[in-house]
């Protein structure tokens, strides 16, 4: 059961798509039902996975050792003649790296599944999109072909589009369009170096079997497949027998590169003007940033935020975020780490500023679904500052910041969708004193806050405070980033307490007061359905920050991998 | 010239008439009846090149099964008082032209490409291959076009009927 | 006996077929000559088959063909019955929904 | 050469730490219950802090005078470092402890009828909780990112507690600039913390002391050299992030304990009830950052402890002069906390470690019974408000002659208020003649300009006597004015004494505010307190940066011992009597006082307004930054997305010209040839018979015309 572990991960929802697409319009009332059990499962199958997950495995993230729940099965192979040929493998695996990525997705999609209850019209359509998307942003996690990776990417695309299109809110063409147009140019530039690694990359265990240096793909030892390698290199492999591959793991391995090739380390090639190498970085490190999003791609996300429905936001900014921090990772920094020590100084201020640009943006907004969102870009600038830092500190701070965050904006959208629901206004003027009326309510707003503001005690706080321990060592350390960077951007910190205690301050705290409260004089505290979410929400948000031990345990023999990658780069 | 070929002869004689027979006459339930003609010559034409299976089913389907839904359909499209059941034609003259001209294409066709001297066809051995064997290779070859072929008739069967039923309620809805 | 007499019985099979189709008014005339037309491919293949015993697979083509008949007799006829009810005639003539 | 690991290496196993366990479950087990309990609330978690303090009782009588008992445990690990979490119980722990605790558990039963009369009572004791069990993480852990935690903690507790009544708008703000202002000040704790990871791999305090002592200065730089995992790892900074980290860590402290620049969230901090400020914003908390200090003591240089010195000076001065002209009794009492928060800090930075900690211990007591003693005054005052009378409070203005009425409180506010003032006898007199005797030790070794600390804390004793004795004045004798401002003649005889849930925390504060609680009426050196708390031997900052030791600098200026007493017994007499001449009922200014409103002479102003530091913060300060982010949120919208919505706009601006183009010139032949074809389509429409045999026979004939084109 657990060797298709994964499969079974991405596909229980994708089944329960078709299911959804399938009953007929008479059965409405189960689809969210449907959605609600087919991702309860694959959270449990998920846990399952984290449980069964060994974090004592080590090994440099190039390489398969240091992967588990490896499915890889050749999916399509063409050949392309004297060009070689063309192998996309399913390939599928967790490490350290998306293990904890995968464990948050499954968390939060199950929690958008229940915040979608009430989800009133076109329900078919929205509930198989739902499932759709939750099948391709879990199978962007655990790919490790680049094809299949990009495969998965792309198809989140669509659903949101249409998620945001059709259940926003009124200017959500406007955002649609926004949003899949800059993701669009995000995709376009990964794709682009996506076809250049291609015909750069590799792979030395198909390789050698089709040149036969080894009888069959399962019988290869590594001496055979460094052997492999040393045959290329001399170039006494013939061009017909090499294989090109996707593999991202492969990918990172400096070894898999043809001698001379586009990307390849020994290669002059240039683009405008400089290193191939640098340029390939930069244009997946956009990419990836349009994604995350970090200064100044950001414009996207406040638009989609306010106009996409509740859940959908929880999911755009609780899931789809990281998978631009996830990709940079997987992709830009383990592929070209000289191109990130190159361009780290570059990375961390672009992290710094964001920090600093995005809770002063959030201190300026009157709508407070706005300002969470420019609080996402200012919590995902601690993403690029840790990975800029290229410590272990850094990258694992930014892995637990992406996750963290995940759980803490996830509950914040939901908090503004609660109020939302009951008056239709998010404008934070148009409310006073609202913990007079729903104390519940603002116990639970508190805690968000407080947890997104970074106070020990959360997880978010945990995350931040090992980005800034490992920014600020890693100048003396590598010496990828200034000292100064991380002391700045601890101003973010003052200023997201600035801009959340204002905002709690002038809606919850006061006389009550609610614009036009002749219309919903009757303001009602929280539902057991609303405190099925907020609940586990926050005892994982309180757990994760007391006992961090637990999910860094889990991903700390990778990124150790991981930098052990970049210092190997850098020397 | 051995008896089988002149039986063969016969039955491609038979087949022939009788499909010229559909062509010219009027009366749709004739033509329907000399359909099974043509039906059973062609059958007969398949046992004797060694296609016993193939005449088979010929018989059973065309004979016992296509043609009773004819005669049926014939029945239930037309009020049945006595008169018979004719069909005018029109065109003639221009059907008659272009499947007149489609023949001589094929004829020419035919000729020009002299089967007889193909290779395959040349050093082959006639002979009747036993039903053991077309039934094996139904079952390995060819079985997932023979499943698809079976799910096939099942749908069409389906749709045939939801089509005649659903026909039914709306006559009744519009009346 | 050459393959040749065969297949042009096929060939006049399929054009006697042709010519009911395009001449005839009434819609299950028209059936049978798609009746006709079929069993002409039928003969065809099975003619070819009788030389290549081996392979068989002109004989399970032609099986394939009979039932695609089959079902498309069915499904037409069905068709067919609708048609007359909903216009109250089979005369293909007065049936021009297409007309431009 | 020191083994990282074994530093860290959790020690056996210890029942200690069940004690420690429990004194954190006690109150948290408060935070979490009291919310279920109505009316009962106060008994509830006045028991359980009850208990805690008979378990840091017998911890402290345990433990006393071991020397540092300490506990090491394994929080997480990451990459082959190790997060631990660590538990020192030295004498300076143990007195916090019982502080703490005693001081909370007084507050509790206070508050029991302080806030008798509160809906929202069970939540006020659950902040309570929180704060007390925050406030003992502070003090018994010995790593510094534990003390960091539960620093930002006790931050929040006190941001609750001091919007307690968020319904004033005035309690939210000020509950606000409080947590921004430590928030602040935790920015500098952060760096300090970066650079002390950055350099140690670790931020347990033993270990970093330890390791402290191995590193060295070598060429400016600063250098620490140990194994870390079985390797040696040589850690090499400029030797001024040394310096910086010492001053990082003391901006934690600036922000916590109210220091210069930052101090001004105290005075607001007020909005929150009176308990509460006397224990957290008087006693414990705001002493929270001069604990810090202590704890980080061997790691400040030369530099960071000028730093610290000179701040604690200046803080000192200008919250007294700030508490001169106050009319609210709580400000006056709160101006006065800052002030003395900035004599501690002062005594850290002249490397008077132990007078530094002393005078937190006897500030608790006395501060603690000021508060508490205002607040039997505040509470019975409001006992007279009725529905057509409403007044003030807290303010000096209404009060006056209470004496009479209250005399208890009245004996326990001017114990406290001489012991603030520094009199002989009195608990405040040891720690702050200690102060000074070090200060002056100091400015005697460095010479210069460095006397002018020496004169600030001098200036700052006369001023403190001044401005409480004023308050005594003005709150105890001359007539009662409350009547007059009413109109109400009778209410004066409503006036009673608070009872005795109300009394007994105030006495019992007030007793121990009196120098024989201390074990010494005249000399800090012989007191028990005093001598518990040793300044930590050796230089554990490299020599080079190190201060002259303590020992050394006392020595050098011991002959002054005496003259330095009567100087500043001298001082406060000089600010008694000052003020008992001005303020005597019947003297001008007292006669003037309760007409007075806005001070008017610009001198008095600035006390008055303290040094228009808030005006310069809001006005100026917060200003810009909120201009700022209005204008970049101006920025982002217009600007940055406009860029981008200019580029799609430009986008379907081109779509729309090839799509002109498209429409009237490529389609114009199109147009035409579609024309063309529709007029010889009318001429060939009679072919379009309908009947789709017609259609068939047209596509054969056309077949086979088609082939006999290609065949023949």
């Amino acid at each position: 059961m657990t060797e298709h572990l994964l499969s079974y991960i991405i596909f229980i929802p994708l089944l329960a798509s078709l299911v959804v697409a399938l009953l007929p319009k008479r059965l409405a009332d189960s689809y969210r039902l449907i959605a609600i059990v087919a991702l309860g499962l694959s959270l449990v199958l998920s846990v399952v996975g984290v449980s069964l997950f060994d974090s004592d495995v080590t090994g440099l993230t190039n390489s398969e050792a240091s992967l588990q729940m490896i499915e890889k099965v050749e999916w399509f192979s063409i050949n392309l003649g004297s060009l070689g040929r063309f192998s996309v493998d399913y390939f599928l695996g967790v490490d350290g790296l998306n293990v904890s990525m995968l464990l948050l997705a499954a968390i939060v999609l199950f929690i958008g599944a229940i915040s979608s209850w009430n989800i009133k019209n076109k329900r078919k359509g929205y509930f198989s999109l739902y499932l759709l998307l939750s099948s391709s942003v879990l199978g962007c996690f655990v790919a490790l072909d680049f094809f299949l990776f990009y495969l998965f990417f792309e198809f989140m695309l669509l659903p949101m589009y249409f998620l945001i299109g059709i259940w926003g809110g009124p200017r959500k063409e406007y955002a649609a369009i926004k949003f899949f147009l800059y993701t669009l140019v995000g995709s376009i530039l990964i794709l682009i170096v996506m076809i250049g690694l291609y015909n750069s990359v590799y792979d030395p265990i198909k390789t050698g079997a089709e040149a036969g240096i080894f009888e069959s793909i399962s019988s290869a030892t590594s001496d055979q497949i460094s052997e492999v390698q040393t045959q290329v290199k001399l170039g006494n492999v013939s061009s017909e027998n090499i294989v090109k591959s996707f593999n991202m793991i492969s990918m990172a391995n400096e070894d898999n590169y043809l001698p001379d090739s586009f990307l390849s380390k020994s290669s002059a090639a240039q683009v405008f003007g400089q290193s191939a190498r640098w340029m390939a970085f930069l244009a997946l490190l956009i990419g990836f940033a349009i994604k995350l999003p970090a200064f100044p791609f950001h414009t996207w996300l406040p638009d989609a935020h306010v106009e996409a429905p509740t859940p959908i936001s929880v999911v755009l900014a609780g899931i789809l975020l990281k998978i631009g921090g996830y990709g940079m990772i997987r992709t830009a920094f383990s592929f070209f780490p000289d191109s990130a020590y190159h361009y780290s100084w570059l990375i961390g201020f672009f992290g710094m500023f964001s920090i600093i640009y995005g809770a002063l943006n959030a201190l300026a907004q009157k709508d407070i679904k706005k300002l969470i969102a420019y609080s996402s870009v200012s919590h995902m600038g601690f993403v690029l500052l840790g990975l800029a830092a290229l410590t272990v500190e850094g990258v694992s701070g930014a892995i637990y910041q992406m996750f963290s965050h995940g759980l803490i904006s996830a509950t914040l959208f939901l908090v503004a969708g609660v109020l939302y629901d009951r008056t239709q206004n998010r404008l934070i003027e148009n409310y006073g004193g609202l913990a007079h009326q729903l104390p519940k309510y603002t116990v639970v707003v508190s805690i968000a806050f407080f947890a997104s503001l970074g106070l020990p005690g959360f997880s978010g706080f945990i995350g931040e405070l090992m980005v800034f321990l490992g920014a600020f060592k890693s100048a003396s350390f590598i010496g990828a980033i200034p000292m100064w960077m991380p002391v700045v951007a601890t101003l973010g910190l003052v200023l997201s307490a600035g801009y959340y205690l204002w905002t709690l301050q002038r809606m919850f705290f006061g006389k009550y007061w609610v614009k036009d409260a002749a219309r919903h004089d009757n303001l009602k505290d929280l539902t057991l359905r609303e405190y099925l979410m907020f609940v586990p929400l926050i005892a994982m948000i309180i757990w994760f920050g007391i006992f961090p031990g637990t999910l860094l345990d889990l991903i700390s023999n990778s990124v150790e991998g991981f930098t052990q990658l970049m210092v190997q780069a850098v020397k | 010239m051995t008896f089988a070929t002149i039986i063969l002869y016969c039955f491609i004689g038979l087949t022939l008439l009788s499909a010229l027979y559909i062509a010219f006459t009027k009366n749709v339930l004739y033509a329907a009846f000399a359909l099974i003609l043509t039906f059973l010559g062609v059958a007969g034409i398949f046992m004797l090149i060694g296609a016993g299976f193939i005449a088979i089913s010929q018989i059973l389907v065309y004979v016992g099964g296509i043609l009773v839904l004819i005669v049926f359909g014939v029945m239930l499209t037309n009020r049945l008082k006595g008169q018979q059941v004719t069909t005018p034609s029109y065109n003639k003259l221009l059907g008659l032209l272009v499947s007149g001209g489609l023949l001589f294409i094929f004829y020419k066709a035919i000729i020009e490409a002299n089967f007889g001297a193909i290779k395959w066809i040349e050093s082959a051995q006639p002979e009747s291959p036993g039903l053991e064997s077309f039934g094996m290779k139904l079952m390995t070859d060819y079985v997932l076009a023979f499943e698809v072929i079976g799910l096939l008739l099942l749908l069409a069967l389906i749709g045939a009927v939801k089509i005649a039923a659903g026909a039914r309620k709306e006559v009744e809805d519009a009346s | 006996m050459p393959v040749e007499h065969l297949v042009i019985l096929g060939a006049i099979l399929f054009c006697i077929g042709l010519f009911v189709v395009l001449t005839r008014k009434n819609a299950i005339a028209v059936l049978i000559g798609v009746e006709l037309m079929l069993n002409a491919s039928n003969i065809n293949l099975v003619a070819f088959s009788h030389f290549d015993p081996d392979l068989l697979q002109g004989q399970v083509f032609a099986l394939f063909v009979i039932t695609v008949a089959a079902a498309e007799a069915a499904v037409a006829l069905a068709i067919v019955v609708k048609v007359y009810q909903y216009f109250q005639t089979a005369d293909l003539d007065k049936i021009s929904e297409l007309k431009g | 050469m020191i083994e990282l690991k074994d530093l860290l290496a959790p020690n056996a196993f210890d029942p200690l730490i069940y004690w420690i366990l429990a004194l954190f479950a006690f109150p948290l087990l408060s935070f979490f219950t009291t919310g279920l309990l109505k009316d009962k609330a106060s008994v509830w978690s006045s028991l359980l802090l009850g208990i805690n303090t008979c378990i840091s009782g017998y911890i402290a009588v345990t433990y006393w005078g071991e020397m540092g008992t300490s506990l090491k445990g394994t929080w997480f690990e990451i990459g082959g470092t190790v997060f631990n979490y660590s538990f020192l119980l030295d004498n300076a722990a143990l007195i916090m402890l019982v502080i703490v605790n005693f001081i909370s558990l007084l507050v509790h039963i206070f508050s029991a009828e302080y806030m008798r009369h509160d809906k929202a009572k069970p939540r006020y004791y659950a902040f309570l909780g929180l704060f007390t069990f925050s406030m003992l993480g502070i003090v018994l852990f010995h790593n510094l990112l534990f003390i960091f935690i539960f620093w930002e903690l006790v931050g929040l507790s006190s941001y609750l507690l001091i919007g307690f009544w968020f319904e004033k708008k005035s309690a939210s703000l000020a509950a606000n600039k409080a947590f921004i202002m430590n928030r602040i000040g935790d920015l500098g704790f952060l760096t300090g913390l970066m650079i002390l990871y950055t350099q140690f791999e670790t931020l347990d305090l033993g270990a970093i002391e330890f390791m402290m002592g191995e590193s060295q200065i070598e060429d400016g730089n600063w250098v620490v050299t140990y194994f870390s995992n079985g390797k040696e790892v040589i850690h090499v900074l400029d030797g001024r992030w040394l310096s910086a980290a010492g001053i990082a860590l003391f901006c934690g402290a600036v922000g916590k304990s109210a220091q210069f620049p930052l101090q001004i969230w105290l005075p607001d901090a007020m909005e929150g009830p009176t308990p509460v400020s006397a224990l957290i914003h008087a006693a414990t908390m705001v002493a929270a950052g001069v604990f810090m200090l202590s704890r980080v003591f061997v790691l400040l240089d030369a530099q960071a402890l000028e730093v610290i010195a000179i701040v604690g000076a200046i803080t000192a001065l200008m919250a007294a002069v700030a508490a001169l002209s106050q009319f609210d009794i709580k400000k006056v009492l709160a101006y006065s906390t800052v002030s003395q928060l900035g004599y501690m800090v002062l005594a850290m930075g002249v490397g008077a470690y132990d007078a530094g900690l002393f005078h937190l211990f006897t500030h608790a007591f006395f501060k603690a019974g000021l508060f508490l003693s205002a607040g039997i005054i505040i509470h019975q005052l409001h006992g007279l408000e009725s529905e057509g009378v409403k007044f003030n409070t807290q303010d000096m203005r209404v009060m006056g002659g209470l004496k009479q009425h209250l005399p208890i409180t009245f004996a326990c506010f001017v114990i406290c208020s001489l012991s603030l003032a520094g009199l002989p006898g009195f608990s405040g007199f040891l720690s702050k003649e200690a102060i000074l005797i070090n200060t002056h030790a100091w400015s005697v070794e460095k010479g210069g300009g460095y006397y002018l600390i020496e004169l600030m804390a001098f200036a700052t004793v006369i001023l403190t006597a001044f401005y409480i004795m004023r308050a005594v004045m003005l709150v105890f004798t001359g007539k009662f004015r409350l009547p007059e401002l009413t109109g109400v003649s009778d209410i004066a005889g409503k006036l009673k004494e608070g009872n005795r849930t109300l009394l007994i925390p105030v006495v019992i504060l007030a007793l121990l505010s009196l120098s024989f609680a201390f074990g010494s009426t005249f000399d800090a050196e012989t007191s028990w307190l005093h001598k518990a708390v040793e300044t930590p031997s050796g230089a554990m900052v490299p020599t080079k940066y190190a201060a002259v030791g303590q020992a050394e600098m006392l020595e050098s200026a011991g002959a002054d011992h005496i003259w330095l007493a009567v100087v500043s017994i001298g001082l406060a007499l000089a600010g008694i009597i000052a003020a008992l001449l001005i303020y005597k009922p019947g003297a001008k200014l007292a006669e003037a006082f309760d007409s007075k409103r806005e001070p008017v002479s610009p001198l008095v102003q600035v006390s008055f307004y303290h040094w228009y530091q808030d005006v310069l913060y809001t006005k100026v300060i917060l200003k810009f930054i909120l201009t700022q982010s209005k204008m970049l949120a101006w920025f982002d919208e217009k600007i940055l997305d406009g860029c981008v919505n200019l580029l799609a706009r430009t986008q379907v601006v081109v779509a729309h010209l090839t799509g002109m183009f498209d429409r009237y010139i490529i389609d114009g032949f199109v147009h035409l040839t579609a024309f063309t074809s529709g007029k010889v389509g009318q001429l060939t429409r009679s072919i379009q018979t309908g009947n789709v045999q017609t259609y068939i026979l047209s596509a054969i004939a056309m077949l086979i015309m088609l082939l006999l084109w290609f065949a023949f």
